[in-house]
């Protein structure tokens, strides 16, 4: 029933500037694809020319097998979440979720039925009597996601559906909206800046940069095995710690040693890693290792490839669940992940341990994942 | 400014879209035709020479065409004893409109603004008041104005006339730029409150670049009706300070002379050019998008 | 004591407090005098016996009586609703019709727009001989069809009594329809395009998306288009004096001619007084509660 | 010197020539002229500025009034007289007496005329008449009638005619001469008299009129005079009855009278009166006065007189000027104009304002256009005269 | 230099909706304090009437010492994001950014620099010649938050400025944003429904709730000493879990059975806790766990006041650093973190350990702490 989604060389420009820099993407009928990127890659951009909204400048979009450049986005059947939600100022809450549904004839009691069990869902049932000008922002995106969920089109595409939500409510909207698209089974583009948003509801990430798709895969596969820097720095809150340094033969085995500590740490590699970059000794990496990859010493059972080793707090940071240390090597700030019972204050010596099967390496110069 | 399409939403090609637009041009031309017929009819007539109206059938197109009849309404035809055509009257009409128009208009934007962003108590009712003014005649106040126009000593003069159309012309702009300003995002007005601005900084600097298209419907409105007004020309002008509308009508109706409709058509045309041409830039502002990207929700 | 503010800074506090009104307050008083102070005087000279010029001794309603006694009156009245409901109406249709048309990326929009909105430019004057020349059966275009063979064409509507409130429709409404386009077309370009997006996605035709999401927001401008054409069709006289002269008879009479007439023709500034009058109540009943429904919704 | 401000609506063509000449005459006096054209519904406009010119307090020195409308104007004391200009040149001996009584308010002069229009001529096409095979121009309206009967019979409009209330008027008031003679248009249009206005002679008026509007086309409403002197120029209609300033028309288009077109009084063996007049409104300030002055005298002196109305198409209001120079239509006009002096049937025009205050003349037009394009009975619409008449007094 | 903001009972009625319902808050001069609350709650209500934006309907407004109920909001001297943006639309970016500035007559010179800093910084100095409507919805906000940024005002408020970034850019944003207020010392107030925003940022933490504040402190304190179960329900994402149960004496010390499991799990209460709540035995109770305490058995050294148990799973989400496991007890759905290596599949048996040190106890009925 769904239908996928297929980019070829899709280009765009506004005027002089590039905005998709030719894109190919090949989504599956049913897929639910979550893209992330940067603050003004083409993520929006990119929607709207997978409903219609901008006009092709090259390439091809196709849904289903038929090549849609120029078919107009009514008749494309798409639901979407506006980024600025695009309200319609006139119409009550009600008219403005009922109307998708009645421009398609859908029977009176249908829309009756659908308008209740959304707005029940999305709990704006008591709104649905004001104009949007009397909503708070978050009640305005829960209308503009209401009047997307109504209908049941072949592909939806969201853009950043529940920036203005608060947690709690994120968390059970996200539950619902994976519930719908496993009950439905249509086609999703979901565009997100969350994290947990972008893990749990994707069937598979695009990461996508400046116009670019920079990985496209399944959400562990971007989050254990990024491509490359950018895409492992953008994964992940906080981000990967980078730290750039050589690698090193010492007393027969390969070592990782830091710009800057080179006399003070040297960071043994997993055997995996070091099999493969053998031949590399004293090329510029990149060591890449996940803020909670590195905790306090000794408050997890002792596993294998771990490694301590002992540095100022330089910044505190408690984020309720767990506590976030700063501190540096050479150049480098690197931020821990601790339990907040272990964190101590700025300044102190601490003592670290990183596991290091969870570290990744990269070539400094081409970014490129080894 | 650059005419900026629909949105960019994608529109539908082949023939069907051959189709809507086919029709879609008809349409349209339909109403070009409605509207230019008289147009060509007048042009027609303005290139014809007397003789040939008073035999042919007023509608044909003229069969020697003859630019006579323009020459003469511009600067030979007789306007009662001076015979210089409607040029020493254009200027009249010019120094009149243009500070009227200005007047008005800002005056209006700034009533407009001030009775639906700084709304206080009472506004509604303020701008009714003011909006009714748009229905009184203009024969029944043609008196009471005289002798006010007296009083202030301002008879005759252009400054008078320039102070009576701005004060009916308040009715119109301030309705067409309360009716605009209703839709203008109380949000971003906030933000300038907050940035530090007061009342007619943001007027000027936020509010007024967001109106283009009132400013323009206004301009056109208000040039249109000052430009064309006849009845307060006549009654607060003399003479040589006539606007040129009268100087049109004293060419164009006579009551026992011979008519030369050639040189009345070509008069008509050269008294409306000017109002033509602020509709061809004014009109150039008719643009989209002016509050793009102003604020979510 | 912060509480206090210096006094300075309180009376420029209240300065700017008050400053819409300030700068309104002026103006309204303009439009008090200019236009509710004449029509105090109107509403008292109609009940004065002044002929050729303002005299001010009073004499009741007896103006109103020989007013009520014109037959010409009546017919005035009855054009006038005729016209103006027929007027505005298609005039607003025509308005909404062409700005819908021309805002979908026409590429010779500036030339169509003026080719549409010239007719206003022209004085009626002349141009109302042009139409009397086309509307002539005469001269015009029956004469023309039947020349090019439609022997039974008829178009006679200008001599015809009956008819000839309708040909100052057709005239009117090419006058005026242009700039009701023009307010249509300068509030369609102000609605936001996301909007208009939006709408695509929900699968709304052009025609729906204008009928339900576009015209409803533009609800302002019809409150300005019908105040503007009301206000053209009450005072339509230039119209009336080239095209008709008030004829057949005075089938086309109506009450700005009525008044123009009795005022400065006939010297009977009390009768005209009286007319202009009971057409400012009529105005009232028809504006008011318009106007207070419309404010009521716009407003806030 | 002196200056004098001119409200007039002589603004174009012949017109505006003729008011030239009496700029030029004024100017060569040393004075200043200011000239206000504002033409427009025969007057209306220029009337509505000069009420509002009058109230705002600054009048012109003179303006194109005529008629009752003088007495209107004296009696809101909105005049000055210059009397003293009219005893030192006798105006009263050179104008015709009804002519110089609508001057005078008070037994003063308070205005001028500077012209006399006939307005009940016929015009005719001779070619037109010839194919029908009538011979003479109609004495009697009976004569009239059977003319236009023929006409109708060789497929020629008898009767070019314009729908426009004053040209109904001016019908009606030619009719009314015709078939009730001088005593009784003057009773009745100018008097007002009830019982005449009810009278079997005003019917009989309305029923002569009725049989004109059978003789004319259908397409009549609206058209403009001019319009109608075309047809006749081009042989689709044959008479038109009009005011003399049709023959400029004839003339502007090189016709030649007496063999291109031919110029009769309507039935009746009157004179019906139109006649323009600048009127001296109350100025202050020796100069305007001394401009007021200056020009009176200048309007009325025989060589204006006689420069202006060849330029304009009408006859001197000066009974005692010479018409050499004037073609054959103009002297017919004078001889009658004298001759209906003699005889007293020299009647003041109703529809140009000549003869009674607008209020009244007003109630007629609204009569007789609506008897004109109506089917309203005889009868009737002599009774409704009367009761316009009443109301508007 | 900074100045405080005392609020006392501030009502604010939108027609006949009352949106604050009698709120007291007193900020210290200098303070960060974030406002959190559940869509629709009066957060953005909340700052218009600090900024002056909306007229107060009943109580008090204090800026310094100043009552300032009546000032217009440009005397207020405050600088706002709004979480609509209101950017105006036919300026620039640049003189949207400068023109604040300018209304406050600020030299050229000053103003380019302010322009050059905080364009840097917020990473948008590339499209200051463009208008609002060229730029992307994240480019946006940040315009929106340059225009704030470049004053110095007494007091900043910001409602949700930073929703729509993504997470890189967010973390450095609220980098900035300390630094800028550490070394300004201005008073700020700050909207947010981001989890590790507020606690990083917040000096202290408002939580609202329907026109409300429940309560207001230090950020560890509303994280650790919820008073009752709304706020505890509302900080920490995903939030804590809350088990229904009833307090009973078992071989002589207090346990908690939770309602559906009553046979199966008796949850033993630490000292302190139990000691508390002694003379309650019998009663209606909520356990509160929030899911970083309840992680896969054995995985952290041992420590006291440890339970095991073992239930089923039933959802599994893996978020990246961390995996979600889902499991009930009787009728309520409790959420375990742990880390990704020891996820298990949905279905099979988990060896779940809480730390019953971290477990907050609350009044069944009243909802507060105990
Ligand atoms: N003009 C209005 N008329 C009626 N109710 C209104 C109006 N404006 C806002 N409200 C209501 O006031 C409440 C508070 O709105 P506010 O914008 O302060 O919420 P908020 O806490 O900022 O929410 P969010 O997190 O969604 O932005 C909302 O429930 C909203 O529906
Ligand atoms: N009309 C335009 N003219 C020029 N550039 C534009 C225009 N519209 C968008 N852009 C640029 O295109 C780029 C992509 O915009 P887009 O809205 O797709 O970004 P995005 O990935 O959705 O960002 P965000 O996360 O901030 O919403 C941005 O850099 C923006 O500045
Ligand atoms: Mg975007
Ligand atoms: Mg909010």
């Amino acid at each position: 029933m769904a239908s996928g989604i297929r980019l070829s060389k899709l280009r765009k420009t506004f005027g002089s500037t590039e905005v998709i820099k030719g894109v190919d993407l090949t989504i599956e009928p049913g897929e639910f694809v979550v893209l992330v990127g940067p603050s003004g890659c083409g993520k929006s951009t990119l929607l709207n020319l997978i409903a219609g909204l901008e006009t092709v400048t090259s390439g091809e979009v196709r849904i289903g097998e038929a090549l849609v450049n120029d078919t107009p986005p009514r008749d494309r059947d798409i639901a979407m979440v506006f980024q600025s939600y695009a309200l319609y100022p006139t119409k009550t809450v009600h008219e403005n979720i009922t109307f998708g549904m009645q421009t398609r004839r859908i029977p009176h009691e249908a829309q009756q039925a659908a308008l209740k069990e959304f707005s029940k869902l999305l709990q704006i049932d008591h709104l649905l009597a004001r104009k949007p000008g009397q909503l708070s922002g978050g009640q305005r995106q829960r209308v503009a996601m209401g009047r997307a969920l109504v209908r049941k089109p072949e592909v939806f595409l969201f853009d950043e559906p529940l920036s203005n939500l608060d947690a709690k409510l994120r968390i059970s909207m996200r539950t619902e909206i994976k519930k719908l698209h496993q009950r439905l089974g249509k086609t999703v583009v979901y565009v997100t800046h969350d994290q947990i948003e972008a893990m749990t509801l994707a069937s598979r990430i695009a990461v996508m940069d400046n116009g670019h798709i920079r990985q496209f895969g399944p959400p562990g596969e971007i989050y254990e095995h990024p491509v490359d820097l950018f895409v492992a720095g953008f994964m992940g809150s906080p981000p990967m710690n980078m730290l750039p340094g050589r690698l090193r033969r010492r007393d027969g085995s390969l070592v990782f040693e830091p710009h800057g500590a080179e006399a003070e740490l040297h960071f043994p590699l997993p055997s995996e890693i070091s099999d493969r970059l053998d031949a590399r000794e004293g090329a510029e990496l990149v060591l890449g290792m996940r803020p909670e990859a590195i905790f306090a010493a000794g408050t997890e059972l002792p596993g294998p490839n771990r490694f301590v080793f002992e540095k100022t707090v330089e910044v505190v940071e408690p984020t309720g669940p767990d506590t976030m240390i700063v501190f540096s090597i050479g150049e480098t700030e690197l931020i821990a992940r601790v339990r907040p019972e272990d964190a101590r204050e700025a300044g102190t010596r601490f003592r670290f341990e990183v596991d290091l099967s969870k570290a990744k390496i990269f070539d400094a110069k081409s970014g490129q994942s080894l | 400014m650059r005419q900026r399409s629909i949105g960019g939403i994608v529109r539908p090609k082949g023939w069907h879209n051959v189709l809507m637009r086919g029709s879609l041009f008809l349409v349209l031309g339909l109403f070009c035709l409605y509207y230019l017929f008289p147009l060509i009819v007048m042009a027609s007539t303005s290139l014809k020479s007397l003789a040939e109206i008073r035999e042919g059938t007023l509608l044909s197109l003229p069969r020697a065409i003859t630019f006579e009849a323009w020459g003469k309404a511009w600067d030979s035809a007789c306007v009662g004893v001076r015979c210089d055509g409607l040029k020493p009257f254009m200027w009249n009409s010019v120094a009149m409109a243009v500070p009227a128009v200005l007047l008005s208009t800002t005056l209006g934007a700034i009533n407009g603004y001030a009775l639906t962003k700084w709304r206080f108590p009472g506004a509604d009712w303020i701008f009714a008041m003011i909006l009714f003014g748009a229905f009184i005649p203009f024969q029944v106040i043609l008196l009471p104005m005289a002798r006010t126009l007296g009083q202030l000593g301002l008879a005759g003069t252009v400054t008078g006339l320039i102070l009576v159309h701005t004060v009916y012309g308040l009715a119109f702009t301030t309705l067409f730029f309360r009716n605009f300003f209703v839709g203008v995002s109380d949000g971003i007005l906030q933000a300038a409150k907050v940035d530090g601005a007061g009342f007619f900084r943001i007027f000027f600097q936020i509010v007024l670049p967001m109106s283009i298209p009132a400013i323009v419907v206004t301009v056109i409105w208000q040039f249109t009706q000052i430009w064309n007004d006849f009845l307060f020309g006549v009654a607060f002008t003399i003479g040589d300070s006539n606007p040129v509308t009268v100087a049109l009508n004293n060419v164009v109706n006579t009551s026992t002379g011979v008519k030369e409709y050639n040189v009345d058509m070509a008069a008509a045309i050269i008294a409306a050019l000017p109002t033509m041409l602020v509709y061809v830039v004014a009109g150039a502002w008719f643009v989209r998008g002016l509050s793009a990207g102003a604020v979510k929700g | 004591m912060a509480d206090t503010p210096s006094l300075r800074l309180r009376t420029e506090r209240w300065l700017e407090r008050r400053l819409p009104q300030i700068v309104v307050l002026p103006l309204f008083a303009l439009s008090l005098f200019f236009v509710y102070g004449f029509i105090v005087w109107t509403a008292y000279i109609s009940m004065t016996p002044s002929r050729i010029m303002p005299v001010y001794d009073f004499i009741g309603f007896s103006q109103y009586d020989r007013l009520w006694a014109t037959p010409r009156w009546y017919v005035a009245i009855k054009n006038l609703f005729i016209f103006s409901s027929l007027f505005i109406a298609i005039s607003m249709v025509i308005g909404i019709l062409l700005a819908i048309l021309l805002d979908q990326r026409v590429r010779a929009e500036g030339l169509i727009r003026t080719i549409y909105l010239y007719p206003m430019a022209l004085s009626f004057i002349v141009t109302g001989t042009v139409w009397k020349w086309i509307l002539n059966p005469g001269l015009g275009i029956e004469r023309y069809m039947r020349e090019m063979g439609f022997e039974n064409f008829t178009f006679d509507w200008l001599v015809n009594s009956d008819y000839a409130i309708y040909t100052l429709v057709i005239a009117a409404v090419w006058q005026s329809s242009g700039y009701a386009m023009a307010l249509f077309l300068a509030g369609l370009r102000s609605v936001d395009d996301e909007i208009l997006k939006a709408a695509a996605v929900d699968g709304a035709s052009p025609w729906k998306t204008y009928t339900s999401i576009v015209l409803p927001i533009l609800r302002p401008v019809f409150l300005s288009t019908v105040i503007i054409l009301a206000h053209l069709a009450i005072k339509s006289f230039d119209l009336v004096v080239a095209l008709t002269g008030g004829g057949p008879g005075y089938a086309t009479d109506m009450p700005a001619t009525f008044m123009y007439a009795f005022a400065f023709q006939r010297s009977e500034l009390g009768v005209a007084a009286a007319s202009a009058t009971m057409m400012l109540m009529t105005i009232i009943a028809i504006i008011v509660p318009y106007l207070y429904s419309e404010l009521r919704k716009t407003g806030r | 010197d002196g200056t004098a401000e001119v409200l007039h609506w002589w603004t174009s063509g012949g017109e505006a020539k003729a008011v030239g000449t009496l700029k030029e005459a004024f100017e060569a006096q040393g004075g200043t002229w200011i000239d206000s054209p504002i033409a427009g519904g025969g007057g209306d406009a220029a009337m509505t500025a000069l009420r509002a010119r009058v109230v705002a307090g600054n009048p012109p020195t003179a303006v194109q009034l005529k008629g009752p409308g003088i007495q209107e104007w004296a009696e809101q004391g909105a005049l000055n007289d210059v009397q003293a200009v009219a005893s030192a040149e006798n105006w009263d001996s050179v104008l015709p007496p009804a002519l110089a009584s609508i001057m005078k308010y008070d037994g003063n002069y308070v205005a001028a005329p500077v012209n006399i229009h006939r307005v009940d001529w016929i015009w005719a096409n001779p070619e037109a008449l010839a194919k029908a095979g009538v011979e003479a121009m109609p004495t009697t309206w009976e004569e009239f009638n059977a003319a236009a009967d023929k006409l109708m019979a060789a497929g020629i409009t008898p009767l070019a005619h314009g729908g426009q209330p004053w040209q109904d008027a001016t019908l009606f008031e030619d009719v009314v001469l015709g078939v009730g003679g001088a005593d009784f248009y003057r009773k009745a249009l100018v008097e007002l008299d009830q019982d005449a206005l009810k009278s079997d002679m005003m019917v009989a008026s309305f029923d002569q009129l009725r049989k004109l509007r059978g003789y004319v086309d259908p397409n009549f409403p609206g058209r403009d005079w001019n319009l109608a002197t075309a047809m006749v120029m081009r042989g689709e209609a044959a008479f038109q009855i009009m005011g003399d300033w049709a023959k400029g028309e004839f003339l502007a288009a090189g016709k030649v009278p007496g063999t291109d077109f031919l110029c009769a009084p309507t039935p009746g063996n009157g004179y019906v009166l139109n006649s323009d007049s600048f009127t001296f409104f109350k100025v202050s300030g020796d100069d305007n006065l001394k401009g007021q002055q200056v020009l009176a005298s200048l309007i009325m002196s025989p060589e204006f007189q006689k420069t202006f109305n060849l330029a304009k198409g009408s006859i001197p209001a000066r009974t005692d000027v010479p018409l050499d120079e004037f073609d054959t239509c103009a002297q017919r006009s004078h001889a009658d104009l004298l001759a209906a002096i003699e005889s007293n049937a020299l009647v003041p025009s109703m529809a140009h304002e000549m003869a009674i205050p607008r209020s009244v003349r007003g109630e007629f037009l609204d009569l007789v256009t609506e008897f004109f394009n109506s089917d309203m009975g005889s009868q009737d619409a002599a009774q409704k005269l009367a009761d316009a008449v009443a109301r508007a007094m």
